[in-house]
């Protein structure tokens, strides 16, 4: 937005955002009043919103609209959920156990195939897909089976790491390291970048204020 | 009745979920996508539990004088969420509750997330000390990752190699080891669940 | 205490200071940071820099908006490049926000060029469906794009003149967030054989180094690193070289504190070891 | 809406949907004519047979041809071929996509029935009939005449073969658990090395218990679904069971209502098995806000507020994780952490005293409760892991040798 755009209600809205700004980043120094204010606030403001993002988009969608258009099979939710207030009475609290019964086994049911394919059967794939060929990238490859093979070694619960099975684990400990260490320094740069959009905001909004 | 029941329902719909997966038809597809609904269903009508606790708990602290002002804080930021947007029009841009959401909201948010700069840099002076084997691998990896950044001529054309082959290579093949290693026990805690080895979640009286 | 002692126990504030500094005095006052340019860069640029007037290059957009920070600043070097060796441009996008990704770049820097749409360069227009897209270029630019982006017919495209498929521009520079740049090896370079090069985002540049070494891609550009090595070799200091202030900035604090970290770990551990050897 | 005027309306609703594709085709078409003196049209593909797809609930068919003559050979002028559908022997032919030259399959699909004043054209129902031919397409974007036409039938299927090797997968480990299990029961003793995340849990809940200081346990922002959270909740029973005996405070802010459920059960329960239920305190298990950043900040609040003895970090985490470890270290506390999500475990390593990487966080709860049945799927992990490990060694030897043999095996189609 260019300057001349701005009306009060901008310049009250964006001073607010500007001050919360400030009042998060105030934290880094330490706890104090205005952190404390704008942590309490937020907390409000995201369930409020959450909640009537859940209403508006989910419950209408998944519960009222099904139950309108004759979906009568959605009631079974429906039930479930409501059977999750029993938590509100002492005595009757264990009914909810049966909404989260159904809850947990179909996340678990789901998980296992989920789990298998994309974390073990699709890296399994990917590590003997390609030859050992007599170059770098044959070399490489090698290496990229040795080091899997030591870092799954370093996974072993029940053999005690020692003698050569130690020696690989130890390797595998070791590549597992240089990936934490790579990890951590690929992520510098997107959280810098974080950083800077934070400052560009509150340099715009005193130029705002100020004049450039 | 109050707990071995619902562990049977956990087995039951559980395995339901597993056979479920191999069976390409469109009724296997409808319950699949059906027990999703399920899943959303209970969390959304779950809802108020969370309010309660939250209300619950600022409502108590409106009583304590240091931190009544934090509560009232707290409580009027919920109820002018929930009350701005009572109708479905109030979640289109440009509304007073948008604006909450965009003003108040989002800044907040991406201030927060933006702190993680700061932390970034503290975590690494604190940790990328070579204390240990372990730790000089970590910090010596990060350090010359980092170091793509800083201009050094031939060195960083040479640097910039290595962190190739650190990415392509080591980084690689423990990302693969590290993910077949949670596949298995994140299938193996699934399945103690379905089988009813692993119960702990769930109370009993 | 003696200073190691005291650089072991700083306050973490001093570091959160530095961090903000770093930060906050290229925003106040932007400054020229040095860039090594990488090989796969510059390889990308004397490409260009070797084509006579008059020249096509084709150049896809392929990013979203939540990768502009890191991608745009790459078409913008390019596209400069480009118009200030007279060369001709063609633009085409896969990515469904492309079309207003490319009518910035070009309206913006055909200003600046004095150069002409429809004569000197020509928007193409967006395409889904990457592989066909991709092919169908292959035989007739005018097969998927019958009209360029806005409709006018190809043919009557005074740029358009005398150029019918991939065999016609010297080569393609592909500028993805995505996975089109995987289409453009396999259906494009991989069907077609012209020389392709690619600009990518950070994140993704470590999957696509293979394909320099086989020859697949000529050059590689990667993330704001690459953008701003291009904008350095291009003359044209922009964004990029911008956001690579604070990059450098930002990360050579953090290696500072990392070293300082280190020497007074040792320091102090020395000391203590000399202690402790002292009292048996 | 008569008849009529629905096909109008689909029509126009195709032509706005898929302007792209259409622009295509017209383009393609428009330029169909063979022109006498131009480049000679190449040779049509032949002997095409469409079967059903497998694996799918009945929405989809696969087309095989033979190339065309002028295909790599004879004028070697072809480029593409152009796959044509009608839903009648006699009706209109529509391109359905173009695969490049040396290509002989093409699979058709379209699962997405639309209904309402939406409908979907294309959807291949179960159980439907559909005509095709074939055209090839020059270099010179020259047709050919185009192929016989040839029907195909969708079919449901009622079990997904592509899957097969994920079957097995479940079965090899469900086999190695159970019997692992029944192993456990009679009473057989199971070895498991020590991991210091685990041996650090007893002296973290002691320190807290000497300072008189709570213990913060964050489930992460997981659902109660996931299961790196329910293994979190299976931790946070070890952990509360513990704290019972020793009455320290546990702290278990939540950002769910489902998780917030569950959790309370977990620590109530714990508490009943550790003989003090009347401990248990309900308002010590709450939910702190929604969002990720809100609760972040919410829990930074309580790490610099309640000034915790240990912190314990077990499920799903993002980019928050950071932000917690190193308030949780400005606060002084001894940290734990777990998680699955591998691009956090590195700030977790970094920033907190403890880390379980990965499979080590699944197997904690094994760990924390030394029940043999639970050490026992400790044993099963072991044995399906020497598996993986034998077809990697396996898989590249022989794919080295040119014998991809083990990775089609392994190879799963979705």
């Amino acid at each position: 937005m260019t300057p001349q755009e701005w009306g009060l209600y901008e310049y009250i809205f964006n001073g607010v955002a500007a001050l919360l700004t400030l009042c998060i980043f105030s934290f880094l120094y330490k706890d104090n009043p205005f952190y404390k204010f704008a942590e309490r606030l937020v907390a409000g403001v995201a369930t409020g919103y959450f909640t009537m993002l859940l209403f508006w988009t989910n419950f209408m969608d998944k519960v009222y609209d099904p139950l309108k258009a004759g979906q009568w099979w959605y009631i079974f939710p429906a039930v479930l959920g409501v059977m999750m207030w029993t938590r509100f009475s002492k005595k009757w609290a264990w009914v909810s156990r049966y909404s989260i019964a159904f809850y947990i086994g179909i996340g678990s049911g789901v998980s296992i195939t989920v789990y298998l394919y994309t974390y073990l059967f699709k890296q399994l794939q990917a590590t003997i897909g390609f030859p050992i060929t007599m170059d770098i990238a044959g070399l490489n490859q090698f290496l990229v089976i040795i080091a899997v093979l030591s870092a799954l070694v370093y996974f072993f619960f029940s053999t005690p790491h020692k003698g050569a099975l130690g020696f690989v684990s130890k390797i595998g400990i070791y590549v597992i390291m240089i990936c934490f260490g790579a990890g951590f320094g690929l992520t510098v740069m997107g959280r810098v970048a974080l950083l800077v959009n934070r400052v560009i905001f509150l340099k715009g909004y005193l130029i705002q204020l100020f004049g450039g | 009745m109050k707990r071995e029941i619902p562990i049977l329902i956990v087995g039951i719909t559980g395995f339901a979920m597993l056979i479920q997966y191999f069976i390409p038809t469109d009724w296997s597809e409808f319950i699949f996508t059906y027990s999703q609904d399920w899943v959303i269903v209970i969390g959304i009508i779950a809802m108020p539990l969370g309010i309660w606790s939250l209300v619950k708990a600022n409502v108590n602290k409106l009583k304590v004088p240091g931190e009544r002002f934090y509560s009232a804080v707290l409580l009027g930021g919920f109820l002018i969420m929930v009350l701005t947007c009572l109708k479905e029009e109030s979640r289109m841009a440009g509304s007073f509750h948008m604006d909450l959401f965009n003003y108040v909201l989002v800044p907040i948010q991406a201030t927060i997330f933006s702190l993680l700069a700061f932390f970034i840099a503290s975590a690494a002076y604190r940790a990328f000390r070579a204390r240990s084997i372990l730790a000089t691998i970590l910090l010596l990896t990060a350090f010359l990752i980092m170091a793509r950044f800083i201009p050094l001529g031939p060195i960083s054309i040479i640097n910039l190699k290595i962190d190739a082959w650190i990415l392509q290579v080591p980084n690689m093949a423990a990302n693969r080891a590290i993910m077949m290693g949670i596949g298995l026990g994140a299938t193996a805690t699934a399945m103690k669940i379905i089988l009813g080895i692993e119960r702990t979640y769930m109370g009993h009286d | 205490m003696n200073i190691f002692q005291k650089m072991m126990q700083i306050d973490r504030r001093w570091v959160y200071l530095a961090i903000g500094l770093a930060v906050i005095i290229p925003s106040i006052k932007s400054f020229d940071v040095p860039v090594t340019v990488s090989p796969e860069v510059k390889r990308i640029y004397d490409f260009v820099d070797s084509l006579q007037a008059g020249d096509y290059v084709f150049i896809c957009v392929d990013y979203d908006p939540s990768s502009m920070a890191e991608l745009n600043p790459m078409a913008v070097a390019i596209v400069n490049q480009a118009f200030v060796k007279d060369l001709k441009a063609i633009f085409v996008t896969l990515s469904q926000f492309g079309p207003g990704l490319v009518e910035q770049i070009t309206s913006q820097l055909a200003a600046n060029h004095n150069k002409i749409n429809g004569v000197d360069y020509a928007f193409l227009g967006y395409r889904p469906y990457p592989a066909i897209t991709i092919l169908a270029m292959g035989v007739d630019f005018s097969v998927p794009f019958p009209q360029d982006y806005y409709g006018t017919p190809l043919d009557s495209l005074p740029v358009m003149n005398g150029i019918k498929n991939f065999d016609d521009v010297k080569g393609v520079i592909e500028i993805t967030s995505g996975n089109t740049a995987d289409f453009w090896l396999i259906y494009g370079n991989g069907r077609y054989g012209f020389p392709l090069a690619i600009g990518i985002t950070g994140v993704m540049s470590a999957n696509y180094y293979q394909y320099l070494s086989s020859g697949q891609l000529f050059g590689i550009i990667p993330g704001v690193k690459g953008a701003a090595e291009y904008e350095e070799l291009v003359g044209f200091p922009g964004e990029g070289k911008a956001q690579m202030a604070y990059q450098v900035i930002a990360h050579s604090v953090i290696i500072i504190f990392i070293i300082i970290s280190n020497v007074a770990y040792f320091a102090t551990r020395k000391r203590k070891a000399g202690l402790e050897g002292g009292n048996q | 809406m008569n008849y009529f005027n629905r096909v109008l309306f689909a029509l126009m609703l195709l032509l706005m949907i898929g302007g792209g594709v259409l622009a295509q085709d017209t383009g393609l078409t428009a330029v169909a004519a063979p022109d006498t003196l131009g480049p000679p049209a190449p040779q049509p593909p032949t002997n095409i047979t469409v079967t059903d797809r497998e694996d799918d609930g009945g929405h989809g068919l696969v087309i095989r041809w033979e190339l065309s003559e002028d295909d790599g050979q004879g004028l070697n002028n072809v480029n593409m071929y152009d796959i044509l559908r009608s839903s009648a022997l006699d009706g209109e032919y529509m391109s359905r996509g173009i695969v490049p030259s040396g290509t002989n399959e093409f699979i058709d699909e379209d699962d997405q029935e639309l209904t309402g004043s939406d409908p979907n054209l294309n959807f291949m129902p179960t159980g439907s009939t559909w005509y095709y031919k074939l055209a090839a397409i020059s270099v010179e974007n020259v047709r050919s005449v185009e192929s016989e036409v040839v029907a195909g039938t969708t079919e449901s299927n009622l079990f997904h073969w592509g899957k097969l090797p994920i079957l097995f997968g479940v079965l090899i480990f469900g086999g190695f658990l159970l019997a692992f299990i029944s192993q456990a029961k009679k009473g057989r003793e199971l070895y498991v090395r020590p991991l210091s995340g685990i041996n650090a849990v007893d002296d973290a809940i002691g320190r807290a218990t000497e300072m008189g200081k709570p213990i913060l346990f964050i489930l992460g922002l997981g659902t109660a679904g996931d299961i790196a959270t329910i293994a979190g909740f299976t931790i946070l029973a070890r952990v509360a069971r513990r704290t019972a005996e020793y009455q320290t405070k546990v702290l278990v802010p939540v950002q769910d209502p489902v998780v917030l459920a569950v959790a309370q059960e977990t620590v109530r329960t714990a508490y009943l098995e550790a003989g003090r239920p009347d401990q248990y305190n309900p308002d010590n298990v709450f939910y702190v806000t929604a969002l990720q950043f809100p609760y972040v900040a919410a829990v930074n609040g309580i790490m610099l507020r309640e000034k915790p003895a240990t912190n314990f970090y077990c499920g799903k985490f993002y980019a928050e994780s950071l932000i917690l470890a190193e308030t949780g270290n400005i606060a002084g506390s001894i940290q734990i952490s777990g998680t699955d999500e591998i691009g956090q475990l590195p700030f977790f390593v970094a920033a907190t005293d403890y880390t379980l990487i990965g499979e080590e966080l699944y197997a904690a709860s094994a760990y924390l409760s030394r029940e043999p049945v639970q050490l026992g799927t400790l044993k099963a992990q072991d044995y399906t892991k020497a598996v993986a490990m034998v077809i990697v060694i396996i898989g590249a030897v022989l794919i080295t040798l040119g014998l991809p043999f083990l990775l089609n095996l392994i190879t799963v189609s979705l």
